[in-house]
């Protein structure tokens, strides 16, 4: 804990330190901490941070996925043109973040828009990721509202992605660990914002207090059904308990349009009842069959063999006479 | 740029049309998008593509390649039928009331005095009516049948919806709805923006694209303005600089000229330089040519440069053509008449047309040296790679020597952007072996080059000999020693002429900028519009002051911008003849009785009286040209000229093809194709992921965009049999290539003159056979040798191409 | 629907090696806290700040380049990180694709780092000095030059043109190397003298 | 040799399976190679149960220990999974005759209490299998089939890329339920191993007493009795 701490991040646009800074928030902001029975509350709850996204100023530039790879050293594969703009194809262990095109023509207009989205972590309030993790403190929440995976704790099992209700955690074929967007939580603990907010050409991208997030994209909207969206609105889903990276929609009543963007995105009942229901009743039956079992064992007679059985079959095989099958069973 | 990339915040409308300035320019683009959001600006785009700037478009109309100008005159008819002029800053900044000579005029899309066999016109009719008193006539009452005015009126005429429609194939409602945007800026409170680039440039008549534009601003009073302007995006971080210093075959540094044989002395040379005001009491600056011209010449050769030598006039070659421009250079090469060709940077093999000419002009070149600090397809134009360079290197015999160079992390020194800012920077790594800087390269090359003339003499070596090269290290000279020559000092004291008695600037000092710079040789100075970035007060260029009152975004005191630090040109015509701002709200000068104020340099003598001065004090006439008399060589007015690959006739004059007067060598005649054998309208282009032919050399940027492709509409794909990612050949009267297909709704046939449906094929420029991306193939394969006929811009934009389906590269289908 | 019964660990068993699975109280045991949750530490962490601008396009944003060592104290530098400048007007910290990459241009494995010649008609580059290509360069030149050398036309102008010998100045050299090229060039009298703008 | 042979019970008695004589009677239950197979089975079950447990639920996790690490755990156990799923099938294809479905079975079923209370007495003479041996038999088939094939659907390293994530939602929680109902077959039957005294050493040492049989499975020590006057089973 070297040096004075870098106060909480208002804005992305900002020079990075390059002094020794203490991160503004670590272990003790944690609100959520995957696979851990009982973690202690935080003492302090930190202004929640969020990213939004304004659909209608993205130029579809990816400066956001070159910052991306550059800030976190990744290295994704030189892939081929499989006849779209989006590479690489999907989001993958290298590539946390896309930019998804889609072609669609306004029914009312009948203009071509070029819906373009940037994909990636929405760092839900209630994460369907780490709540799927088996592994304890891979996946972390602070009370800002970063969703973090922890790599050293990662088995990379892949419960994550069947977790995640917006299909973002990716699993490193090379060292077996997952991989995602983490709101550069290096950048926000010494009072940055993340890369890509920082180099979004057109400011589509901005970083902030959640609520000063809002209040910048109501004016976002304001400004759009100004331009005749009459539906332009904010994309901050409540079945996940809201999310720390929101969009500004130009049609927030259609989010499927924009490479399908979830409509109303929630952790799947399957995963619910698989770490929920499953799980308990599971430990319950079985830990009733064990019980059950020894119980049985010490209370219940053994059933053991008698000498009168050792007799019979001993004159079974020698040929002497033994009593014969009961009739009922004769019908073997 | 006239204004900056930080007054864009300023405008009402932007306009990208002959450019794609999200994808080329995004984080200028930024300046857009404020715009929109916080004056509720709109974004009109007109492309044959709906790229990524018309994504974030309030409005887009799709256009046929190569028929800007039809669309612009179109708009500038409508603004005109419809009293959408600024006429107070039409009668008064430009020279709409100037009376045009007899025998000036136009008819069947040619203007008077064409000669078909010199492919040239004979100008001399293009000109004002002199009067007795040496001053152009005027008509300020616009009644007179050849002022320009109506002269203008007359020749936009022709270009109603119906013929923008029968050209461009956009459809009249879209057309109208964009001139209807337009039109609405001719008001004092709205300012339109236009911001081009090569979309506009890359034609056969780019020029006169660029001066459709021009037109249109001037009437609807949009120059010289807060969020107005003319703005050419400019491709490179310094290729305003290298313009600026004169790294033109027929330029000197600051705009001078080379001159041309007929010019035999440096009398005759100024003479045709005088620029006398064809108005009275105009400013006329270029009146101050010789002490420009002057100063350069002491600072190229010191003393050596006399007023008894015409100061070293015949140090400079004379040219006997316009230019050697590039395209001239490479058909002379591939004639054999060119043995040497530096590239100091560039990489011509994928940057110039008709790849096919020049591998073969290459290939007959003796020696051929590349500096570069990445490995360039140039500099290995020998070696085969297959399908891809397709060469037998044993046949080659020239001599290459690749040179590496460091690159800008490694480098000191200033670059200009496109908004004439000069901005200095600071090196932060080690560069990579034995890599150096190019100032050591080339003054190794001078060097060594003058010692041998030293020692052995040879052809003229006076110039080599006399060259002032006086450097704390001749090796290697710094950055800051340069940027003072550049600026220029006294050589002598100078004294106020009214005063000898008072010392302005002591010899040996820097001249405060160009205004001191005198004909008489006591004053030396690299390039006169720079002149003030580095003076006495220091380095001008390394300044880093962010204050912008009223928001302007002229940022005075960021960094140095020529001339004077001006950021906004003309920007005395934001004023009216009162001195007063057209727009209270957006004010940039005004008038206060005695001298100008405001937020920027007065581009206008300080104390020149509003009513009396006009803002474009480099013109003769003081006021801007809608006639531009024989200054351009394809007319005074911009007229619709079709590419010379067209899918369509021209319409006004079916026989004409192409532009008259643009220069075709002979080998290039048979070069070209018609409609029936590439009936496609093909245009190349850049992608906002990659920056030339540079970042297929970086593996992030070739992971977001890493193999060739072409893109085509749904309907073409389904007349040709093509699937989306499938493979296609794509070829034209010069080549053939290869390329995974992109199928698009954003390119949509267009319906042209006659029910002909035009097919767009876009076709980006990114790959070559070096660097981390794919291997591909090179969109110059398939473009035309020919370039613009005033500047020599090659015709990238439109030329025709036929697509099929086929097998991967490599695979023998 | 989630019923997360909070309890302490039901198997509280310590198995050889086994970190324990339930969270002792705030201290977090000095073994677990290690791994429990980290942010990483920031990157640029004492390296050398340096403003540049970007090479690229003419908007010319400003970026700060972040490097292990100061070249400018005659130190070796190697190039950790750029970003875009927040103080710059134009760019306001902003990067492209392309300016965001900008690393990865410097430190591309395509760099060159050596002088290089190519004999005529061979199929490779053969490394070479400085001075043996530097002196090649000027010989050519030189001999190129007084061979074709244009001194006057028929009219006997002094003329002064040498069109045999073309260069091309590229466009991301600074104003000062341009003016040095720009005194090399027209001195010489190359006539067939361009640079990128006429492209 | 015409003299009429009385009918040989048909007790499901297996290739291998003999009586001998002697005090006590010894019987030949299993034979050295289906003993391996089935300590295979055994052995990798309660590995898979460990690791899964570990993955199961946090208050496990700590036997990712016995794998050496998370990584480790979740690496070891697909495989394993492969382990299990081949030994138990190679037993299954041994044995499955010998587990159909009999009459005796539902009067077995029927008379649960008895079987729990040892009163062997009112239970018809069985063959080598009874209904709950049938019973475990079966589900180890069912549960083993379905969590190899949700297993691989869930196998993140290799086989993630052919099934889609809502089916491998599915998959996961078919997966966690079936490992929960194979840890409770695999508990019963071990339990009634350990209960019905003197059948662990038929999978220990391949026999059983003759006495256990004759309590236990009688009809098919009448079958092995009756073939071995006969000499050996054709």
């Amino acid at each position: 804990m070297s040096g004075t701490m870098a106060e909480q991040p208002r804005t992305a646009v900002s020079n990075p330190p390059v002094r020794a800074l203490a991160a503004n928030f670590g272990e003790q902001d944690l609100v959520r901490r995957s696979a851990t029975g009982s973690l202690p509350a935080p003492q302090r709850q930190l202004t929640p941070v969020a990213k939004l996204i304004d659909v209608s100023k993205c130029i579809g530039c990816k400066a956001c996925q070159s910052a991306c790879i550059e800030w976190n050293d990744t290295d994704p594969a030189v892939g081929v043109n499989a006849g779209v703009y989006e590479n690489p194809h999907d989001l993958t262990d290298q590539m946390y973040t896309l930019m998804r095109f889609t072609e669609w023509v306004n029914p009312e207009t009948s203009n071509l828009e070029w819906l373009i989205r940037k994909d990636g972590c929405m760092h839900c309030a209630d994460p369907g990721c780490l709540k799927a993790c088996p592994a304890p403190g891979a996946i972390v929440q602070y009370t800002n509202g970063i969703v973090d995976f922890i790599q050293a704790n990662c088995i990379g099992c892949g419960y994550c992605v069947k977790g995640c209700p917006f299909n973002i955690p990716r699993i490193s074929q090379a060292d077996h660990r997952a991989y995602k967007c983490t709101l550069c939580s290096d950048r926000v603990a010494v009072g940055q914002g993340p890369a890509c907010a920082k180099a979004c050409p057109t400011q589509a991208i901005v970083f902030g207090t959640k609520e000063d997030m809002k209040k910048h994209a109501d004016g976002r909207i304001a400004d759009l059904k100004s331009r005749g969206f009459a539906n332009a609105g904010l994309y901050d889903p409540p079945g996940v308990g809201g999310t720390h990276v929101m969009y500004v929609l130009h049609h927030a009543d259609k989010p499927g349009i924009y490479s399908d963007l979830p409509e109303n995105p929630r952790i799947s009942p399957l995963v619910e009842t698989w770490k929920g229901m499953t799980k308990y009743v599971g430990l319950a039956v079985m830990g009733f069959a064990a019980v059950g079992s020894i119980v049985h064992g010490i209370f219940g007679r053994a059933n053991r063999v008698a000498r009168e059985d050792e007799e019979n079959a001993e004159k079974l095989v020698d040929g002497r006479p033994v009593p014969p099958p009961a009739s009922e069973e004769r019908a073997g | 740029m006239t204004n900056s990339w930080t007054d864009i915040r300023n405008t009402d409308l932007v306009v990208v049309m002959g450019g794609n300035a999200a994808e080329a320019h995004p984080c200028g683009f930024k300046w857009v998008t404020e715009a929109k959001a916080h004056r509720g600006a709109k974004l009109i785009v007109v492309d044959p593509r709906f790229t990524r700037t018309a994504s974030v478009a309030d409005f887009y109309a799709p256009i046929r390649q190569g028929t800007d100008i039809a669309f612009l005159l179109g708009v500038i008819n409508h603004c005109i039928r419809n009293d959408r002029v600024q006429w107070e800053y039409t009668k008064a900044f430009t020279n709409a009331s100037f009376i045009v000579k007899e025998g000036f005029g136009y008819s069947d899309g040619l203007f008077t005095g064409y000669d078909e066999e010199k492919r040239d016109y004979d100008r001399t009719n293009w000109d004002y009516e002199i009067g007795e008193d040496g001053f152009a006539r005027v008509d300020p009452t616009l009644q007179h049948p050849r002022c320009v005015w109506n002269l203008l009126k007359q020749h936009v005429a022709v270009y109603t919806p119906e013929m923008v429609q029968r050209i461009c194939g956009t459809p009249q409602d879209k057309f109208l709805r964009v001139a209807q945007m337009i039109s609405e800026c001719s008001t004092p409170t709205r300012t339109m923006t236009s911001m081009y680039a090569l979309g506009w440039t890359q034609h056969s008549h780019g020029s006169q694209n660029i001066r459709a534009m021009a037109m249109l601003q001037l009437i609807l009073g949009n120059i010289g303005v807060r969020g107005g302007g003319m703005n050419a995006l400019r491709g490179h971080s310094n290729i305003q600089g290298l313009t600026d210093l004169g790294l033109m075959s027929h330029l000197l540094t600051g705009y001078l000229n080379m001159p041309t044989e007929q010019e035999v002395d440096y009398a005759t040379y100024m003479q045709s330089r005088q620029f006398r005001p064809l108005r009275p009491g105009q400013t006329s600056y270029w009146q101050n040519y010789s002490k420009f011209f002057v100063s350069l010449q002491k600072a190229m050769w010191g003393d050596a440069a006399r007023a008894e030598n015409d100061w070293c006039y015949d140090y400079i070659s004379k040219l006997d053509v316009p230019s050697y421009d590039i395209l001239r250079m490479f058909e002379l090469m591939n004639q054999g008449r060119v043995n040497g060709y530096i590239c100091q940077g560039f990489n011509p093999l994928m940057a110039f047309p008709d790849r096919g000419k020049c591998t073969a002009a290459l290939s007959k070149l003796k020696f051929l040296v590349t500096m570069d600090p990445l490995e360039t397809e140039t500099a290995r134009f020998w070696e085969n790679h297959g399908e891809f360079n397709d060469v037998n290197p044993a046949s080659i015999r020239t001599e290459v020597i690749q040179l590496p160079t460091t690159c800008f992390a490694e480098d000191e020194g200033s670059l200009t952007n496109s908004g004439r800012w000069l901005q200095w920077f600071w090196p932060a790594a080690t560069p990579p072996g034995e890599a150096r800087k190019d100032i050591w390269i080339m003054s190794q090359i001078f060097l060594r080059m003058r010692e041998l003339y030293r020692k052995e003499g040879g052809a003229f070596p006076d110039p080599i000999l006399n060259l002032s090269w006086n450097y704390h290290d001749p090796n290697e000279p710094e950055a800051e020693e340069l940027a003072k020559e550049i600026n220029g000092r006294a050589l002598v004291d100078l004294t106020d002429p009214a005063d000898p008695s008072r010392v302005l600037v002591p010899a040996g000092k820097q001249v405060v900028n160009f205004s001191q710079l005198r004909d008489d040789g006591s004053t030396m100075c690299g390039c006169w519009i720079y002149s003030g970035c580095f003076n006495e007060a220091g380095n001008n260029m390394a300044r880093r002051g962010t204050e912008d009152p009223d928001g302007t975004g002229a940022y005075l005191n960021w960094t140095f911008a020529w001339p004077l630090n001006r950021r906004t040109l003309y920007n005395r015509a934001s004023a009216d003849l009162q001195g007063k701002p057209w727009d209270p709200s957006r004010k940039l000068l005004e008038w206060n009785g005695t001298q100008w104020t405001g937020y920027d340099v007065p581009d206008i003598g300080p104390t020149s009286r509003p009513d009396q001065v006009m803002p474009f004090i480099m013109n003769q006439e003081g006021s801007a040209r809608l006639f531009s008399r024989g200054m351009m060589r394809d007319g005074p007015f911009p007229a619709h000229m079709e590419p010379f690959e067209s899918p369509v006739p021209n319409v006004l004059n079916p026989r004409m093809r192409g532009n008259p007067v643009a220069r075709i060598f002979q080998s290039d005649v048979p070069r070209f194709g018609n409609s029936e054998e590439f009936p496609f309208a093909a245009t190349t282009y850049r992608l906002t992921e990659h920056f030339h032919y540079w970042t297929k050399h970086n593996k992030v940027n070739a992971a977001l965009q890493p193999e060739f492709f072409v893109e085509i509409s749904h309907e073409l794909a389904a007349m040709r049999g093509i699937t989306g990612g499938g493979w296609v050949r794509v070829w034209s009267k010069r080549g053939s290539v290869k390329a995974k297909a992109v199928v698009t709704r954003r390119i949509q046939p267009l319906n042209c003159d006659g029910g002909r449906v035009v097919h767009v094929v876009g076709i980006p420029i990114h790959w070559g056979f070096t660097g981390a991306a794919k291997k591909g193939h090179s969109a110059n394969t398939l473009s035309p040798f020919v370039g613009d006929a005033n500047i020599e811009t090659p015709g990238f934009k439109a030329f025709l191409v036929n697509i099929e389906p086929t097998t991967p590269p490599g695979v023998v289908s | 629907m989630n019923i997360e019964l909070s309890r302490r660990g039901l198997l509280k068993v310590a198995g050889a090696g086994v970190a324990a699975t339930s969270v002792t109280a705030m201290g977090f045991g000095e073994a677990e806290a290690a791994v429990i949750a980290h942010v990483r530490p920031l990157k640029l962490v004492n390296t050398t700040e340096t403003r540049n601008t970007c090479t690229y396009c003419s908007v010319a944003c400003g970026v700060i380049l972040y490097s292990r060592g100061d070249v400018r104290k005659g130190e070796h530098a190697e190039l950790l990180h750029v970003e875009g400048d927040a103080d710059h007007p134009t760019n306001l910290g902003t990067l492209c694709p392309k300016g965001a990459a900008l690393r990865d241009f410097v430190r591309s494995e395509t760099r060159l780092s050596f002088p290089k010649i190519r004999r005529p008609g061979s199929d490779r580059f053969e490394q070479v000095s400085w001075d043996v290509a530097l002196d090649r360069i000027a010989r050519l030149m030189k001999d190129d030059r007084d061979a074709n050398f244009i001194a006057r036309n028929q009219a006997g102008t002094a003329v002064n043109r040498w069109t045999t010998t073309g260069m091309l100045a590229a466009s991301a050299t600074t104003n000062e190397t341009a003016w040095t090229t720009f005194k090399v060039a027209k001195t010489l009298g190359i006539a067939g003298f361009d640079n990128q703008a006429r492209v | 040799m015409s003299a009429v042979v009385p009918p040989i019970p048909q007790g499901n008695a297996q290739k291998g399976d003999a009586v001998h004589p002697g005090s006590p009677v010894t019987v030949n239950r299993y034979t050295p190679m289906k003993r391996l197979n089935h300590w295979i089975t055994a052995a990798s079950l309660i590995l898979l149960a460990l690791s899964g447990l570990a993955l199961f639920t946090p208050s496990l996790f700590f036997l990712t220990g016995l794998f050496g690490g998370g990584q480790n755990t979740r690496a070891f156990h697909p495989w394993i999974g492969v382990v299990l799923f081949l030994s138990f099938f190679i037993f299954f294809f041994q044995l499955w005759k010998a587990n159909l479905p009999e009459r005796t079975d539902w009067i077995w079923l029927r008379k649960i209490k008895d079987v729990v209370g040892s009163h062997e007495e009112n239970l018809p003479e069985l063959g080598k299998y009874n209904a709950g041996q049938k019973f475990i038999f079966w589900s180890m088939t069912a549960l083993i089939l379905v969590l190899i094939v949700s297993g691989v659907m869930i196998w993140e390293q290799y086989f993630t890329q052919y099934t889609s994530i809502p089916v491998r939602r599915i998959a996961v929680l078919a997966h966690s339920i079936a490992a929960v109902l194979i840890i409770c077959v695999f508990i019963l039957h071990v339990y009634a191993a350990i209960w019905t005294r003197g059948t662990l050493r038929a999978m220990t040492r391949g026999t059983v007493t003759g006495g256990w049989a004759w309590r236990h499975h009688r009809k098919w020590l009448r079958e092995l009795a009756a073939r071995r006057k006969v000499g050996p089973a054709e």
